[in-house]
């Protein structure tokens, strides 16, 4: 069966097309290349996305792929932030409390997972979001480990005696860690794993019926993505450079939710598209303040606002999400000479609850 | 020359909650700083630059403190970061300020803290006092002067909560007693009523509070419902303000309050008081606050001294000119100055509401020095 | 058990340092006390809560901008009583309508335009609203804290030994009966069922002649009105604020508590956080007040996945 | 005489995808019309077009002489045209009688209750559960009851997409009688969507076909009964058993699928 | 091999008050296709959700090649060999045909998480294998047209063939279908027998159908069971049962 053997491996390819190979070998140049032709300022908000995406990815393969929504994806971040920081502190290596940090999150995500499972939709959002609360609140408490309210100054981050605190050293750390978690993602999303992620998403009664270990799973997708989320901790304990508990509470969870919605479920470029416009939106609106006329600029409240009026346009009028636009706007460019006229109908759509999956 | 300093320009940056759950009390302290930094430039500048300010949205985050921070050091280059608020954000973002040179000058939290978490350094200069000194003396003379003999403690969670706790316990420990009962609240809590049930089981007759505006109202309100007449509520400084009495009325007398800076009623105000707040009306058309004053004056002083370091300005130089300086501003009780890099000494009295006013129950004292 | 209100303007008694005897409270005092505080704080967790549930229950659209629109209502209540001048009642009967209004707008011209996506798209874009709504305030009144005075500012009474704020019984009130009134509503008229329908089938209840789209506006603009009731009631007693969004977690708590999408278990979550709080607040190490709701609430979702009331959903296959 | 439905030179998209291409069918009064066709032709979507389910983007739809077409599902609903959509669509945690109860919610007048003993009798299963969830019932009963809801809502045309779907062969007979005997009653006008085509030809006066969202036949049932095509394609299995050819392992030539 | 490879004994199960199944029994050889009929409510898609463990039964037995099914783990179930449809179709809508398919095969993937993360040469294998089989399943049921077109767009009948598909996929030894014709034209119906046909003579797969279209189950089905009110009514071959008056007025009518 050759035939298919050929195929199906193209088929499986990652970048099938040269055009795709092309863009994305631009890509990674740029992002590396980054550095050297931007000012340090934007070397540091970048760093601060990839990040972000770290996190963002982490909690697409749940949300996303998975279909539980969860609330307390802060949490994650904060225990990776505080567990990397600790370790560093008692002298153990960077490559080695990264890895240690990621798998005390994964732990930590599956005691979470094991329980919250039993709850779904808006109610395991719920759960999650308390579980949040309650994780930041003892980390404010828990003085004689965490310095409570105070905080934890982070150690900078050294490899082999070399500091990699420096703005351009620290975005590479970064770049390298996010690559890493991307592919280890892209592979596991077209394997069999991923593929039960999605029917769970889909219909637990027939993952159930297909043998699918609806458990099993779902505790395994909750402790992958408090792993990418821990991991982003740790790397934005660096970044910080002080951690407080206040850091890691509903406001980033929110934050975490949004990338993943606004980029478009279900799909990781749509995770980093996401992260990377939350991500922006906070220096994009204090320039709109620099180009707004002095009085407006100065009114207070006027982020929020913007900040909500962004998001509600995203959600109203990117059902799809990020990614979804981009597909399209690929397939306009594939298709580039021939442009065809999508006629655009309008279908009338109706709620469907969600109170019986 | 030195990060901001430019030829016509000198760039200022500050980072405040303009967004977060604090963000009810920004308004006063931005216009004060504002209204110092107009004035100025209205007059000319300063050593033939005009003085720009730059202000950002940290919504009492740490994490977007941070990243505030680093706009306004990387991409404004800010000559000094002016009065920013919120210990939260102030601890996490304040070594990040001096690593790279950058001033940072009477940040509004628990200064203790800052400074702690700034490290050894020249360039944080703190001038919100101490809350575990200031309260500490505050707490000492209520025991003596009030025979407060079971004292409780209701906080906001977070390292202003912790400073003044510190100061209570201290005081405390002094005497040999301990802390009858401690009850905490978080940012945006609405209601404290259990917090003051905590007290009343403990039979407190003195309730110390590490609260804002509305907590502090709501504490003293709740004191006042349940008729528990002989307990006193005493504020740390952030609640003793003008705000909480025009707001809180009458659930508001008799409340004291560890004083920081001086209140200056309408009718005792004094001349240069007096044209400060007709300054204030007519720029912002609202009613000037003492918190407003405060910040106003916090901005002269900078002001003052970046004017003495001449017009070939530099971190280094505004550093000494800074320790070497005094100031007595508007609002200030007295004379102060630096002193190894803070405040010093930490005048401080305390006051109470009577008949809708801050009214004084002590001296001014500095509580390093002596006691109230 | 209900003495007579024994009325008295309580903040005009005691002067500077006018030391009394401290009250000896026995512990049944104090604990009439705490269930008092408990049941009058949580019937407005409850009361918040009773608005969500509408909003869900027809649009099944959970309303994370619910607790902004009880800050805009108290906000509205002060502009109208003191920036207008306009007398108290009436800028009550006013705030209502506004908030209904608004939120009868939102549902029309903003909400419907995510029906048939995933039911978290609601949450997202509520918060999205509930951010310009805050900062729509703030810009609009300024960040500043604000008071005004209403009937009840300052009254109290004694009740079984204890005293309570006349406020207190007038929210407790208010919850009940706004509940009592819900309950009759959803469960008793044709209307009620209709919104039941309408949430777990839109397009059958369009097929059976269910003006869906009028109904669900409807019943957002009573949510509103909720939400207003509640935004009036709780600015006496912690100022007009924008801070006031925040009694959304624990309506939240409360609402899922009791299980989503029940009027009377909304109600009773509301109750059962307010009664958690003041009891662990003054009985449990200080610190455990804070999180004692949120504990409650994985431990009891764990063990009752739907809630206390929740209704079991089962689907066949 | 002007027919109760009359629906001209229909079109109806899905987003970018034109799913029925100018239809044109009329339906008179006391009529019963079935709409034929394979497995994807546009039979729902017409249907559904006519409910005010979709809009169209093209064509127009005159019930009684008014234009319904575009309105809204509720108010074509509440103007005496009801449909009992694909997938039956009932209120799962609603109980039957509540499902019935809705299906008269437009109506105001006092036979409601006559009409649900009606309903009971015809469907005695829903009167047994009519305390129970909807959601529980099998799929069968879940089929009764949203024909009968329908029908609670006194229609003056009704729309039925595959009634059949899940019904017994019993069953599948008693609705088709039901129909009928609500024709002769209340003078209720049917356009039923089928694939049991025997039956539904075998009931109806008059009937369509659709073939990629086009009218592909049209005439009275008895002559599309007689039409050879239609023989084979619509009536293959139900009319007389399937070619031997199956047990023998001979098959006849594999038509390729409708769908290619 | 002998009656043994599928047994049913007593089973009963009830849902508060009502008694959805009673004490049903029956067999079913290697190979066989059996038909379940039965009027509507009659508890055959309950017999059904007893087998794949949807349900809990309340008394019984279920053997499967000797195993007792309801002993196992609900995931287990799949991989002793058991594959079903639904009555109401349980796509998985957000995906596509293909990969509604590949997870049809979730049963037969090995391979652990983490080597499935780095991509190692073993999963690779396995992936091939598993597209492989699934392009065969593909090529029977004709669904090549479709393969990467979303499950949400497609008709009904083509929605029922990719469940079929499915099920196929898993390389089952049973195969539970519940009402496959429904919703499918005459036209339709007999492409179905004819693949049914081919399920049990290439792939040699045992079949259990629930089915009300009596054309279907006369052109394949070996052996069929009527049910009424939760109880075997009658059972033989469709000859036989078609000609039963009890079944005539339970369910066929006349
Ligand atoms: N939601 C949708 N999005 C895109 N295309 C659709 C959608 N629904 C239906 N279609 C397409 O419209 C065409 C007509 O579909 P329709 O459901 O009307 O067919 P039908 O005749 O009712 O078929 P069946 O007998 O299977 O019910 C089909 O080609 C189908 O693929
Ligand atoms: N979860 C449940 N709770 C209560 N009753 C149920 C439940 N599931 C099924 N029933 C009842 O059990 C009976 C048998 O249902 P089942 O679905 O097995 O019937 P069926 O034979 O498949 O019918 P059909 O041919 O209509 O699909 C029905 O009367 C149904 O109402
Ligand atoms: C500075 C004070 C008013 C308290 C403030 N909330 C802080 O964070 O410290
Ligand atoms: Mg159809
Ligand atoms: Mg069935």
């Amino acid at each position: 069966m050759a035939r298919y053997e050929t195929g199906f491996e193209d088929g499986r390819r990652l970048l099938r097309r040269r055009p795709e190979r092309l863009a994305y070998g631009l890509l990674a140049l740029t992002l590396v290349a980054a550095p050297w032709l931007l000012p340090a300022y934007h070397v540091g908000e970048a760093t601060f996305i990839l990040i972000m995406c770290v996190a963002s990815l982490g909690l697409m393969t749940l949300t996303g792929f998975t279909g539980q929504v969860s609330l307390g994806q802060s949490a994650f971040v904060g225990i990776g932030a505080y567990i990397h920081t600790i370790l560093l502190t008692q002298g153990v290596p960077l490559p080695l409390s990264l890895l240690l940090t990621t798998g005390g999150a994964a732990l930590g995500g599956l005691l979470v997972g094991m329980p919250a499972i039993r709850v779904s939709g808006l109610h395991l959002a719920m759960v999650t979001m308390a579980f949040a609360i309650v994780c930041e609140h003892v980390l404010g408490r828990w003085k004689s480990v965490t310095g409570g309210h105070s905080g934890m100054a982070v150690p900078d981050p050294t490899l082999f005696g070399l500091s990699l605190g420096g703005p351009r050293a620290f975005y590479f750390l970064c770049l390298m860690v996010l690559a890493v978690v991307l592919l280890l993602l892209v592979n596991l999303m077209r394997s069999a794993t991923g593929r039960a992620f999605i029917g769970i998403r889909d219909s637990e009664a027939a993952a159930q019926g297909l043998g699918i270990d609806v458990a099993r799973t779902k505790v395994l997708a909750f402790s992958l993505s408090a792993a990418c989320s821990g991991l982003a901790g740790a790397l934005l304990a660096h970044q910080m450079q002080h951690i407080t508990p206040e850091a890691f509470g509903l406001a980033l969870s929110l934050q975490l939710v949004l990338m993943v919605f606004i980029g478009g479920l279900g799909s990781l470029r749509g995770a980093i598209l996401g992260a990377i416009l939350i991500g922006l939106l906070p220096s994009f609106i204090s320039s709109l303040k620099e180009m707004l006329p002095a009085r407006l600029g100065a009114q207070f409240g006027l982020e929020l606002f913007v900040y909500g009026a962004v998001l509600t346009f995203f959600v109203l009028l990117e059902p799809g999400g990020l990614n979804s636009r981009w597909v399209r706007i690929r397939k306009v460019l594939a298709e580039f000479p021939w442009v065809r006229k999508s006629s655009t109908h309008q279908t009338k759509v109706y709620m469907k609850s969600e109170r019986y999956r | 020359g030195a990060a901001g300093v430019g030829d016509k320009e000198l760039v200022l940056g500050t980072h405040l909650d303009l967004s977060g759950p604090v963000a009810i009390a920004m308004p006063v302290i931005r216009n004060g700083i504002q209204m110092r930094i107009d004035e100025a430039n209205e007059a000319g500048g300063i050593n033939g630059r005009k003085l720009r300010l730059v202000v950002e949205d940290n919504a009492s985050q740490p994490s977007q403190a941070v990243r505030a921070v680093d706009k306004l050091i990387r991409k404004d280059e800010v000559f000094a970061l002016l009065c920013p608020f919120g210990s939260g954000p102030n601890v996490a973002t304040v070594k990040k300020a001096v690593d790279a040179g950058v001033i940072c000058f009477a940040p509004y939290a628990a200064s203790g803290l800052v400074r702690q978490a700034a490290g050894q350094t020249p360039l944080l200069f703190t001038t919100n006092l101490n809350y575990d000194s200031t309260t500490s003396a505050a707490v000492k003379w209520a025991t003596g002067n009030l025979g407060s003999k079971k004292v409780g403690f209701i906080y906001q969670e977070g390292p202003f909560g912790d400073l003044v706790g510190k100061g209570v316990k201290a005081a405390l420990a002094a005497k040999g007693t301990p802390l009858a009962a401690e009850a905490s609240y978080k940012v945006g809590d609405l209601d404290f009523s259990s917090h003051v049930a905590r007290m009343q089981a403990a039979g407190v007759d003195l309730i110390v509070c590490a609260t804002t505006t509305r907590e502090t109202i709501a504490v003293a309100a709740e004191v006042k419902k349940l008729g528990l007449s002989g307990v006193n509520v005493l504020t740390a400084s952030p609640g003793r303000a003008g705000l909480t009495i025009a707001l809180g009325k009458d659930a508001m007398e008799g409340v004291y309050g560890v004083g920081t800076w001086r209140i200056a009623a309408p009718d005792q105000a004094t001349a240069a008081e007096k044209s400060w707040a007709e300054g204030y009306r007519k720029r912002f058309k609202a009613e000037p606050d003492d918190v407003a004053a405060a910040f106003y004056d916090y901005t002269s002083w900078f002001l003052q001294e970046v004017r003495n370091a001449g017009r070939d300005l530099t971190a280094d130089k505004l550093v000494k000119a800074l320790q070497a300086s005094t100031f007595k501003g508007v609002s200030s009780y007295d004379t102060q100055r630096f002193a190894n890099n803070h405040i010093d000494p930490e005048w401080t009295r305390v006051e109470q509401v009577v008949q809708g006013r801050w009214t004084a129950r002590s001296s001014v004292v500095d509580p390093a020095k002596s006691s109230l | 058990m209900l003495t007579l209100p024994h009325r008295q303007p309580i903040f005009h008694r005691r002067l500077a340092n006018d030391r009394y005897l401290t009250r000896t409270d026995d512990a049944m005092t104090q604990l009439t006390q705490l269930i008092v505080q408990g049941i009058s704080s949580g019937a407005i967790y409850g009361l918040v809560a009773l608005g969500l549930v509408l909003g869900y229950k027809a649009t099944e659209v959970l309303n994370f901008a619910q607790g902004d629109v009880v800050m805009l209502s108290a906000f509205l209540g002060w502009g109208l009583v003191v920036a207008v001048g306009l007398p108290f009642w009436l800028s009550f009967v006013l705030v209502l309508c506004i908030s209904a209004a608004l939120c009868f707008l939102l549902e029309a011209k903003i909400m419907r335009r995510i029906a048939g996506r995933p039911q978290f798209s609601g949450v997202m874009l509520t918060i999205g609203i509930g951010f310009m709504i805050r900062g729509g305030v703030s810009m609009l009144f300024g960040p500043q804290s604000r008071s005004y005075p209403t009937p009840w500012t300052g009254q109290s009474m004694q009740i079984g030994g204890s005293v309570v704020a006349e406020l207190n019984l007038v929210i407790v009130g208010a919850a009940m009966g706004v509940t009592a009134l819900l309950y009759y509503f959803l469960r008793r008229t044709t209307l009620g069922v209709a919104i039941h329908a309408t949430s777990q089938n839109q397009l059958a209840a369009y097929l059976c002649g269910v003006r869906v789209k009028r109904l669900n506006s409807m019943v957002w603009a009573i949510s509103g009105a909720i939400a207003a009731l509640c935004g009036l009631l709780l600015a006496p007693i912690t100022l007009v604020d924008l801070g006031l969004w925040f009694v959304m977690l624990k309506a939240l708590a409360a609402l899922v508590l009791g299980g989503f999408g029940s009027a009377p278990g909304a109600v009773i979550g509301g109750l059962l956080i307010g009664l958690i709080e003041q009891f662990a607040g003054v009985y449990l190490p200080d610190g455990v007040k804070d999180v004692a709701p949120y504990l409650v609430l994985i431990g009891v979702l764990v063990l009752y996945p739907r809630g206390i009331l929740g209704e079991s959903h089962g689907r066949r296959v | 005489m002007t027919p109760l439905l009359s629906v001209r030179n229909l079109e109806t998209w899905y987003g970018p995808v034109r799913a029925l291409h100018g239809v044109s069918l009329e339906v008179h009064a006391a009529q019963i019309v079935t709409v034929l066709g394979a497995n994807g032709a546009g039979k729902t979507t017409l249907l559904n077009t006519i409910a005010g389910v979709l809009a169209p983007s093209n064509g127009t739809v005159e019930f009684e002489g008014r234009p319904i077409g575009g309105k809204d599902a509720d108010e074509v609903a509440r103007g005496g045209v009801v449909l009992v959509p694909e997938g039956r669509q009932i209120f799962p945690f609603l109980t039957i009688a509540e499902n019935l109860r809705m299906g008269a919610f437009a109506r105001r007048d006092a036979e409601i209750a006559r009409d649900m003993a009606q309903m009971y009798d015809w469907f005695p299963r829903l009167f047994e559960r009519q305390r129970q969830q909807a959601g529980l019932l099998s799929g069968g009963e879940q089929q009764m009851l949203a024909i009968s809801r329908a029908l609670m809502g006194r229609p003056r045309l009704l729309l039925l997409d595959e009634p059949s779907l899940g019904l017994s062969p019993l069953f599948t007979k008693d609705i088709f009688a039901i129909i009928k005997r609500i024709r002769e009653q209340t003078k209720t006008a049917v356009l039923v969507v089928e694939q049991n085509a025997a039956i539904a030809l075998a009931t109806a006066d008059h009937g369509y076909v659709i073939e990629l969202g086009r009218v592909a036949a049209a005439g009275p049932c008895e002559a599309l009964a007689q039409r050879e095509d239609i023989k084979e394609f619509y009536l293959g299995g139900a009319s007389h058993p399937p070619p031997q050819g199956v047990a023998d392992g001979i098959r006849p030539a594999r038509r390729r699928p409708s769908w290619n | 091999m002998s009656a043994e490879f599928f047994e049913v004994e007593r089973l009963s199960l009830s849902f508060g008050g009502v008694k959805a199944v009673r004490d049903v029994s029956f067999s079913i050889r290697a190979g066989e296709i059996l038909a379940v009929i039965g009027p509507n409510g009659a508890g055959k898609t309950s017999l059904l959700n007893l087998i794949t463990r949807v349900f809990d039964a309340s008394s019984g037995s279920i053997r499967f090649n000797g195993q007792d099914i309801l002993r196992l783990a609900r995931h287990d179930v799949v991989r002793q060999g058991i594959a079903r449809t639904f009555q109401n179709i349980e796509l998985f809508e957000g995906a596509t045909v293909l990969e509604n398919l590949l997870l049809g095969r979730h049963r037969a993937d090995h391979g652990n998480f983490f080597s499935q993360m780095f991509n190692l040469p073993s999963v690779r294998r396995a992936e091939a294998r598993t597209r492989e089989r699934v392009e065969d399943v593909v090529r029977l049921l004709e669904l090549a047209p479709f393969r990467h077109r979303p499950v949400a767009e497609l008709p009904y009948g083509v929605r029922k063939v990719v469940e079929l598909g499915r099920a196929l996929a898993a390389e089952p030894r049973l195969l539970l279908l519940d009402e496959p014709a429904s919703g499918l034209n005459p036209e339709e119906t007999r492409r179905l027998a004819y693949w049914l046909e081919d399920i049990q003579a290439e792939l040699g797969v045992t079949v259990v159908m629930v089915e009300h279209d009596m054309s279907l189950v006369a052109a394949v089905a070996n052996r069929v069971v009527v049910m009424d009110q939760g109880q075997v009514l009658t059972d033989g071959t469709p000859a036989q049962v078609q000609a039963d008056p009890r079944v005539i007025a339970a369910y066929l009518g006349t």
